[in-house]
């Protein structure tokens, strides 16, 4: 069996991209795909943990919490996106480094 | 004679008008000023009447009413006392002279400023004032810190507005600068009030402080308080916002922005040199010091000016620096003597700001250069002008004398002096007084005397609603200077 | 089924765009904002029903059985709070019905705004914690698209688009702690985790999960440097919308910080109590700082919400009975005080038509309702005793000094005292000589002054008589403390 | 006794108040009636005064004080009047004088401006002087003596418009000075000693515990010990007090503002030279002389010795400095007023002399108040009649004065005779008491101040002869237009000079009634016991007392002819002529100049005081005030705008920088998380 340290740093290994994707990336789109893959970093970790709670044990409560926050993240991901296609029409780019007008 | 909750009347009564005022001004403009003034007449007779049950009975009275009771108590207590009780009259006698002068004073101003049919503008004006005798009479009969806090901001609200709203050339700069000094002021105040409170186990009350007394913590209580009033006393080095203030504020509101500046004094001896007499000690020393100084520089400032209100303005700096000399003595005799001092002191100096704004009224200029030869044209003003000058300058047989000889006694008496300071301090800060003959009697020259330029012929005597209060409170100067014991026998009691 | 409030709210959120397309039948553009209010209104009135009812001892029926089984738990801190969101909801609502009139689909914006309430409220009254975070993403979600609603302007949609980024990576660092939790615990009940990890000896896991779910509530609470989304948000939203981000939504990031914090996390509270007191003070000194320069008024009354932050988070840092009322008495007057202020910048917008501070000069004399409780709104904000924002800062000063973190208090006081800079600038412009801009302003219709003048009368009220608010605050901190 | 003599000495200054009250209430009744109730008032004044008189016999001293003021701790202060005979004698001198100027005013200032004003400082001052000398303790002396400044800051002050016709000084290149500014001048030097006195009384008041003369006699010995354990502060108390006298009778070193006082109208300068004012701080010396005395020779205290060394030189030095300057004075007035300070520095050096020897006490009192009563009549004489002077010639400068002899017989001859006392020619009162001045310095064995003191008689003879060859002996053509002055002016200054006469005659008797009732009241009643022999004291004198008697007068007649003569032949008969004399020598000539600029005494002050205080007083703006306002008013702003606007950059508006700060704060987080918790 794989230690559970292993999947913890995955997970966070996960979050880690995410938060670097949010970080470095300019593309929108790609930004919004950061999210997704930290909010799927604590998904994995809700399944991870479930398994570990007790032995043979899957605890269901994780399974469902997971399934529910897909579905938040693509309520995320759809409001973004209707974000995102406001941002082309103003600023013609999806560079959110041209996206200053409010600073200061 | 009794009257129910007279205490809580003096600060409710204002505050309850104060919008009806308002109102009222929309109809019957500059006359609602007479209905403010009635109002401040009728507290001032019930703090005269609470004075004489004290004078007669000797015991404090004292009202209190709970304004928060949950986590720790918050109250609004009032306590009329030997020392409270001739502070809080003489501060609302002030307003109410000050009210009276301001009626016709201020008709002029809103009709340079507004327009000649503003009448909305005085209801506006006389609301805002009615606040000015609601805080400094509270301040001086709080029994609670917090309510003391309370009415100290209280006063900065219309000083503020009316600043902003009435003041003159810069005000509106000046307004805000004055605002946050004083702001700044009152922060330092909470925060060692609120420090107070935690070493007493949460209470707020007056009575309670001495218990922190010989705690480490009452030397940062009285670090705090004491540097935040000494802002708003203008203290040398705290000063630069006072020759702003009442340059800029209307004359009589000046005169009311130098009665906070004196009350410095009343506070300082209230909260900190007779509660916590054993922690002050150490402040003691440096506080004369910091007096002489400003006595000095505050003189020396007020030579310098041509400008009539900043005039007054940079002496209000050196006369409130006497008062702290006086507490800086520590001794019984130097706290009376300097609460004496405070009121004798803002008797005079209102007379003089609104000397001050009266002029402005009547030749339309501000600079002393251009003056000369007015007692002519205007004897009572200048009579007024000489009276104020004697107060200050302790000629009796007005108040100033008396106030500063019982101080200068407590001086000398330096309970904290030690060796060569014991007399230097002293004899320093005698010689210091002489600056303000100087300081009074030559701008009175300036302005009054000397022939009369060809520009000034038009000039007009004020009218009488402008310098009757006045008189009076030069009155009141003379029964305190002829009869001094009506004030001490108040704060003898006390010490 | 699911407390009485939040169904009410689901129910006119769904039927508001309903009413809406009716209301386009029949020309009635304000239908579907007068149905909307009125839907607040009866939901607050259940709401305060319910507070009444905790107060009075009663554990109010919570539904039993169904789907939500046990996942909500009404204590006097969630009814409380609830009823300051949806009390600060019902203003901003009547206020929109004239400042949204003119917008397209405005029922779908009184659809998000009550959605937002709700998501509101189900944070504070949820008894888990994933409850919790379904809630919270409602919230989000909706205040996003109220951010970037006016998606005709590019500013609103730029900052819809940074808000929504930072704050759903905020959102997934909550998961994320979240999941540690659970991973912990194996429960996310608060009661569970409350029992689990009260007492027990912080392990290194405890501290990464406070790391990950403090971050999570700490970016939407704006506390520095997470804050950077809100000064953006803030001044491009719609005004009541700001009203309610500022008055009340970044408050309930807090306000969950603070259900989690004293049961999870009630082990580690020497430590975070700590960190909270240095980031108290850098959040208030930043925002405050900030805003002396500002021209934008919302903007600077946007920095302005961020050094309120930081007063709010020192009773955190006290963590005592005193501290935590402090908290939540500040949060009930942030919302009076930031929603009279924000709602006022709306109507002097709505009228002038510039968000700039050197247009407004004069304002005072043409538009003197607005400018009189603008005033008094700013005047709470300073401190101003006699009015509310004093008691709650003196309550915060107080629990601080009391658990001898006295810098934090004069912090606050010295900040006070600072923020007087520009609060007083507003004022000021405001009752300036008249500029141009001003010269041919009205007074704002009543449906904008009538919610206005109602914040402001309630702001005097309860710094006239705090004990009004006073003695929930303290139940409800209480409440919270009795959790663990 | 008709009336209980405390409420004589009450009424004795308040009938004047109450005057000053009718000039104000009477203004609408007319000016007749007016005038003569305020007159009325103070001749009821004169006559308590002169009902008090009999009591001077009996030595003793009255005083019932009544509470005034309670202090602090339990103390009180109570107020009351003290007659004795110190203060029964001023009172009289004080209401008599004042009584004969206020009558002489009715006329003087009928067609004056501002006549309600100068009746109403007028009355109060003379109120105020009596207060003063009445009064039984320091605090209520001290409130008469600044009374009095005021008073006569609004006198010298009454032609406050400074038109050009009062103008005083010149002609060039000496500066013209306003009555506004000579009345501001008196105001502050008066001031500055003031304080000073204000500072020794309380300074006092800390070791004695009392304020109350009376008190302080008895309980001498007891404050006086306490004070004397501080090393130093008998000397800085008895400075400190002297401050005030020096200041207040125009002694050196704060004499410069009594020449300047004469810018108001002639009764004005008659009241302050003659009866008030300058008297008032002889009057205080004379009351503190029993307390030092006791502390430098019964006590033996040397420290205390300062206080009458310090009065003896100030005394002697302005006697000698300002005798000089009268000598060369171009205007009338001002001849008269530097021949005050003169003769007020013989008083004080008279005072000051009574604590040279153990003995000597009583001997120096005499003298100062003997002659302080004798100047005070030849002197408010010689002003009145220098009022009518002026009022007939129309100006100030006694070159152009050049009256009839015969016309104005009376006042030539009343004149005369007060001049004539004024120089010491026997018999006449001022004779008798500035012979008592000089046998008593040179019986101390003072020969300096002596010298000093004689030397300055020659001076008195000469400018006196002067002023007079000047005034009324200019050329031998009678000038007929001059009329004389009406009676109800003549009438006082007549009565004046003849009273010069009377006291003259009676001249020795007087003294040593004088200095018996002294004897009998400070030695015998009060106990202020003079042992003689006392360690210290210079050998007594008594031997050489007969020839002196003879020899002091002689030596001093001789000054007398050595100062006039000259002045005779230059003014009088005008054998010869001063100016070419003093144009033929260089020297001469500096000298002139020397003592019309007033030993460049006053130009030094002004220089430094007040050109300094009006040139620099902008530096304290400049150089403190602006760069303090600077520094908070516009600095801490700028600081915090600054500061802000730096804070402000944070504020990116990139994103990923957002994210950055996320990123920051966790890092952050988990270096605190491993450093304050994994250990």
């Amino acid at each position: 069996m794989i230690p559970l340290s292993y999947y913890l740093i995955l997970t966070m290994g996960l979050y880690i991209v995410g938060m670097y994707c949010l970080a470095t990336k300019r593309n929108v789109v790609r930004l919004v795909l950061g999210i997704e893959i930290m909010i799927n970093a604590a998904n994995l970790n809700f399944i991870v943990l479930s398994a570990n709670w007790t032995e043979g044990f899957i605890d269901p409560l994780a399974h469902s919490i997971v399934m529910m926050s897909i579905t938040l993240a693509g309520c995320i991901s759809a409001a973004a996106f209707t974000i995102i296609i406001f941002v082309y029409r103003h600023y013609g780019t999806l560079d959110i480094r041209e996206l200053r007008r409010l600073r200061g | 004679m009794e009257i129910p909750f007279v205490l809580l009347q003096t600060i409710l009564v204002p505050a309850v008008a104060a919008p009806l005022v308002a109102l009222m001004g929309k109809r019957i403009g500059k006359y609602v000023g007479w209905i403010a003034s009635a109002i401040l007449i009728y507290t001032t007779s019930l703090l005269l009447i609470a004075g004489s049950t004290i004078w007669t009975t000797a015991l404090p009275i004292s009202e209190t009413y709970t304004w928060s009771a949950v986590s720790f108590t918050l109250e609004f207590g009032f306590i009329a006392d030997n020392l409270s009780l001739p502070v809080a009259l003489i501060m609302n006698l002030i307003c109410t002279a000050a009210s009276i002068y301001s009626i016709h004073y201020m008709k002029h101003r809103i009709d340079e400023l507004y327009g000649e049919e503003n009448k909305s503008m005085h209801g506006l004006y006389h609301a805002l004032y009615l606040l000015f005798p609601i805080g400094l009479v509270g301040v001086a009969l709080s029994s609670n810190l917090i309510a003391m806090y309370l009415f100290i901001e209280l006063v900065l609200i219309p000083s503020y507005f009316l600043l902003d709203f009435f003041g003159y050339r810069e005000r509106h700069r000046v307004a805000t600068m004055y605002f946050i000094w004083n702001q700044v002021a009152a922060g330092l105040f909470l925060i060692g009030a609120i420090l107070a409170s935690t070493a007493t186990g949460g209470s707020f009350s007056i009575n309670a402080l001495s218990t922190i007394s010989g705690q480490p913590i009452a030397f940062w209580v009285c670090l705090l308080i004491l540097v935040g009033w000494l802002i708003k006393m203008a203290a040398f080095g705290l000063h630069v916002w006072l020759p702003y203030a009442h340059g800029e504020h209307l004359a009589h509101i000046a005169a009311i922005i130098a009665t906070i500046a004196g009350l410095g004094s009343y506070v300082i001896v209230r909260l900190l040199a007779v509660p916590l007499a054993a922690d002050f000690q150490v402040f003691g020393l440096p506080i004369m010091v910091l007096g002489l100084i400003t006595m000095v520089y505050g003189g020396l400032l007020t030579l310098a000016q041509d400008d009539v209100k900043r005039l007054y303005a940079c002496s209000t700096i050196s006369q409130t620096a006497y008062s702290l000399v006086g507490i800086g003595s520590l001794t019984a005799m130097g706290l009376a003597g300097g609460v004496f001092y405070f009121v004798s002191h803002i008797l005079g100096k209102s007379i003089l700001l609104c000397i001050a704004g009266v002029l402005m009224m009547q030749t339309g200029s501000r600079d002393m250069n251009k003056m000369g030869g007015l007692a002519k044209k205007m004897p009572f003003t200048a009579a007024l002008a000489i009276l104020g000058s004697m107060i200050l300058s302790a000629i009796p047989p007005l108040s100033g004398l008396q106030a500063e000889w019982v101080m200068f006694v407590g001086i000398f008496q330096g309970g904290t002096l030690q060796g060569a300071l014991q007399f230097a301090i002293p004899v320093i800060a005698i010689f210091a007084t002489f600056l303000t003959a100087a300081y009074t009697f030559w701008p009175v020259k300036r302005i009054f005397f000397g022939p009369l330029s060809s520009e000034l012929e038009d000039v007009k005597e004020a009218p009488k609603s402008m310098t009757l209060p006045l008189f009076i409170l030069a009155l009141v100067s003379l029964l305190f200077g002829i009869y001094p014991d009506v004030v001490m026998h108040f704060l003898s009691a006390f010490f | 089924m699911l407390t009485l409030p939040l169904d009410l709210l689901f129910l006119f959120a769904i039927t508001t765009p309903l009413i809406g397309w009716l209301a386009q039948k029949v020309d009635l553009p304000r239908l579907s904002g007068v149905y909307a209010t009125l839907g607040i209104l009866l939901s607050a009135f259940t709401a305060f029903q319910l507070l009444l009812q905790t107060l009075g001892g009663v554990v109010p029926p919570t539904p039993t059985s169904g789907l939500f089984n046990a996942y909500f738990d009404l204590d006097i801190f969630g009814s409380f709070a609830m009823v300051i969101q949806i009390g600060l909801g019902i203003a901003a609502s009547i206020f929109s019905i004239q400042y949204m009139r003119s917008e397209s689909g405005s029922s779908l914006y009184y659809a998000l705004l009550i959605g937002m309430i709700g998501g509101m409220v189900g944070v504070v009254t949820a008894a888990d914690l994933f409850t919790l975070f379904v809630f919270w993403e409602m919230m989000c979600l909706t205040s996003y698209l109220l951010v970037a609603f006016k998606n005709e302007e590019p500013e609103p949609v730029e900052a819809g688009i940074k808000y929504l980024l930072m704050s759903s990576a905020g959102s997934a660092t909550l998961l994320f702690g979240i999941s540690l939790l659970y991973g912990m615990t194996g429960t996310l009940n608060f009661g569970g985790l409350a029992t689990a990890l009260g007492h027990a000896t912080p392990g290194p896991w405890l501290y990464i999960a406070l790391l990950f779910i403090f971050t999570g509530f700490g970016v939407k609470a704006a506390i520095v440097p997470l804050h950077t989304w809100l000064p953006d948000a803030h001044s491009a939203a719609p005004s009541p919308i700001s009203a309610m981000l500022s008055g009340i939504v970044i408050e309930t990031g807090l306000l969950a910080m603070v259900r989690v914090l004293f049961t999870a996390l009630i082990s580690l509270q020497t430590y975070w109590s700590m960190v909270f007191a240095v980031l108290a003070v850098i959040t208030m000194t930043l925002g405050n700082m900030t805003a002396l320069v500002q021209d934008d008024l919302k903007r600077m009354l946007a920095y302005s919400s961020i050094g309120h932050i930081g007063y709010m988070l020192a009773g955190l840092a006290a963590g005592t009975v005193v501290g935590l009322t402090g908290t939540i008495l500040h949060i009930l007057n942030h919302a009076l005080m930031k929603g009279t202020a924000f709602l006022c910048a709306g109507a002097i917008i709505y009228r002038l038509g510039s968000r700039n501070l050197a247009d407004m000069s004069g304002l005072a004399r043409r538009m003197p309702k607005i400018a009189v409780a603008f005033s008094i709104a700013i005047f709470a904000l300073i401190g101003l005793p006699g009015l509310n924002g004093f008691v709650s800062k003196l309550t915060l000063f107080v629990s601080v000094a009391d658990v001898n973190l006295a810098w934090v208090g004069i912090a606050i006081i010295l900040n006070s005292a600072i923020s007087a800079g520009y609060y007083l600038r507003i004022v000021r412009v405001m009752i300036e000589t008249e500029s141009e801009p001003s010269e041919n302003l009205r007074e704002a219709p009543v449906s904008m002054w009538f919610p206005i003048w109602i914040l402001a009368i309630l702001i005097i009220t309860f710094g006239i008589w705090p004990d009004l608010v006073f003695n929930i605050a303290e139940r409800a901190a209480l409440a919270i403390l009795s959790m663990t | 006794m008709l009336i209980d003599i405390h409420l004589l000495a009450w009424l004795c200054w308040i009938f004047p108040l109450l005057g000053a009250a009718m000039a104000i209430l009477l203004i609408r009744i007319g000016r007749p009636i007016r005038d003569y109730a305020v007159v009325f008032f103070t001749f009821l004044g004169f006559l308590m005064a002169l009902l008090m008189l009999p009591e001077i016999v009996r030595a003793e001293s009255f005083n019932s004080p009544a509470f005034w003021i309670s202090l602090p701790g339990g103390g009180s202060i109570s107020i009351g009047m003290l007659i004795d005979p110190l203060s029964i004698i001023l009172a009289n001198i004080v209401a008599f004088l004042s009584l004969a100027i206020m009558i002489y005013s009715v006329k003087y200032v009928e067609h004056e401006p501002g006549q309600d004003r100068y009746w109403f400082f007028m009355s109060i001052f003379i109120t105020s002087m009596l207060l003063l000398v009445l009064a039984d303790n320091l605090i209520l002396m001290f409130i008469g003596w600044k009374m009095v400044g005021i008073c006569s800051y609004a006198l010298i002050g009454h032609y406050y418009s400074d038109e050009e016709e009062h103008w005083l000084g010149g002609p060039d290149p000496f500066p013209f000075r306003t009555p506004s500014r000579a009345g501001l001048k008196a105001l502050l030097v008066t001031t500055f000693g003031d304080v000073s006195l204000l500072g020794g009384i309380v300074f006092l008041y800390t070791y004695s515990g009392t304020l109350s003369f009376l008190e302080l006699y008895q309980t001498a010995d007891v404050w006086l010990a306490a004070l004397a354990t501080d090393p130093g502060a008998l000397t800085l108390l008895s400075v400190l007090l002297l401050g005030g006298p020096i200041a207040k009778s125009a002694q050196f070193p704060l004499h410069e503002w009594l020449p300047e006082a004469m810018a108001g109208p002639t009764p004005v300068s008659a009241l302050i030279h003659a009866a008030t004012m300058v008297k008032a701080g002889v009057y205080f010396i004379a009351r503190l002389i029993p307390v030092f005395f006791y502390a430098t020779w019964i006590a033996n205290y040397p420290e205390a010795f300062t206080f009458f060394a310090v009065t003896a030189a100030v005394g002697a030095i302005t006697a000698f400095l300002t005798g000089t300057q009268a000598m060369v004075a171009v205007e009338l007035k001002k001849v008269l007023a530097y021949s005050t300070m003169s003769q007020i520095g013989y008083m004080i050096l008279g005072l000051g002399l009574a604590g040279f020897t153990s003995h000597s006490m009583t001997l120096g009192l005499t003298a100062g108040i003997f002659h302080l009563i004798s100047h005070g009549i030849f002197k408010a004489a010689l002003f009145l009649c220098a009022g009518v002077i002026i009022h007939t010639t129309g100006s100030i400068y006694m070159s152009e004065m050049d009256l009839s002899r015969r016309s104005m017989r009376y006042t030539w001859i009343f004149m005369w005779v007060a001049t004539m006392s004024l120089m010491g020619i026997p018999p006449l009162s001022g004779f008798w008491s500035k012979e008592e001045i000089l046998s008593l310095s040179f019986e101390t064995g003072q020969f300096i101040l002596f010298a000093l003191a004689l030397v300055t008689v020659a001076f008195t003879a000469f400018y006196s002869v002067r002023f007079m060859g000047k005034v009324f002996h200019k050329n031998d053509e009678e000038n007929q237009e001059d009329k004389e002055a009406s009676p109800i002016m003549l009438v006082p200054y007549g009565i004046l000079a003849v009273l010069s006469v009377a006291v003259g005659a009676i001249g020795p008797w007087f003294g040593e009634q004088i200095e018996h009732i002294f004897e009998a009241y400070f030695v015998d009643f009060l106990g202020f016991e003079v042992h003689s022999g006392t360690a210290g004291s210079i050998a007594p004198a008594a031997q050489s007392t007969v020839p002196l008697t003879l020899l002091l007068p002689l030596l001093s007649l001789v000054m007398i002819v050595i100062g006039a003569l000259p002045a005779y032949r230059f003014y009088v008969s005008h054998a010869s002529s001063s100016e070419a004399l003093v144009e033929g020598s260089g020297i001469l000539q500096r000298i002139q100049m020397f003592l019309r600029k007033r030993w460049y005494i006053n130009s030094s002050i002004n220089r430094v005081f007040v050109d300094g205080t009006i040139r620099y007083r902008h530096l304290v703006q400049k150089y403190i005030e602006d760069p303090l306002d600077c520094l908070f008013n516009e600095g801490i702003p700028r600081l915090f705008s600054g500061l802000s606007k730096g804070l402000r950059r944070l504020q990116t508006g990139l994103l990923s920088i957002n994210i950055q700060y996320i990123l920051l704060f966790i890092l952050l987080a988990l270096i605190s998380i491993v450093f304050l918790v994994v250990p």
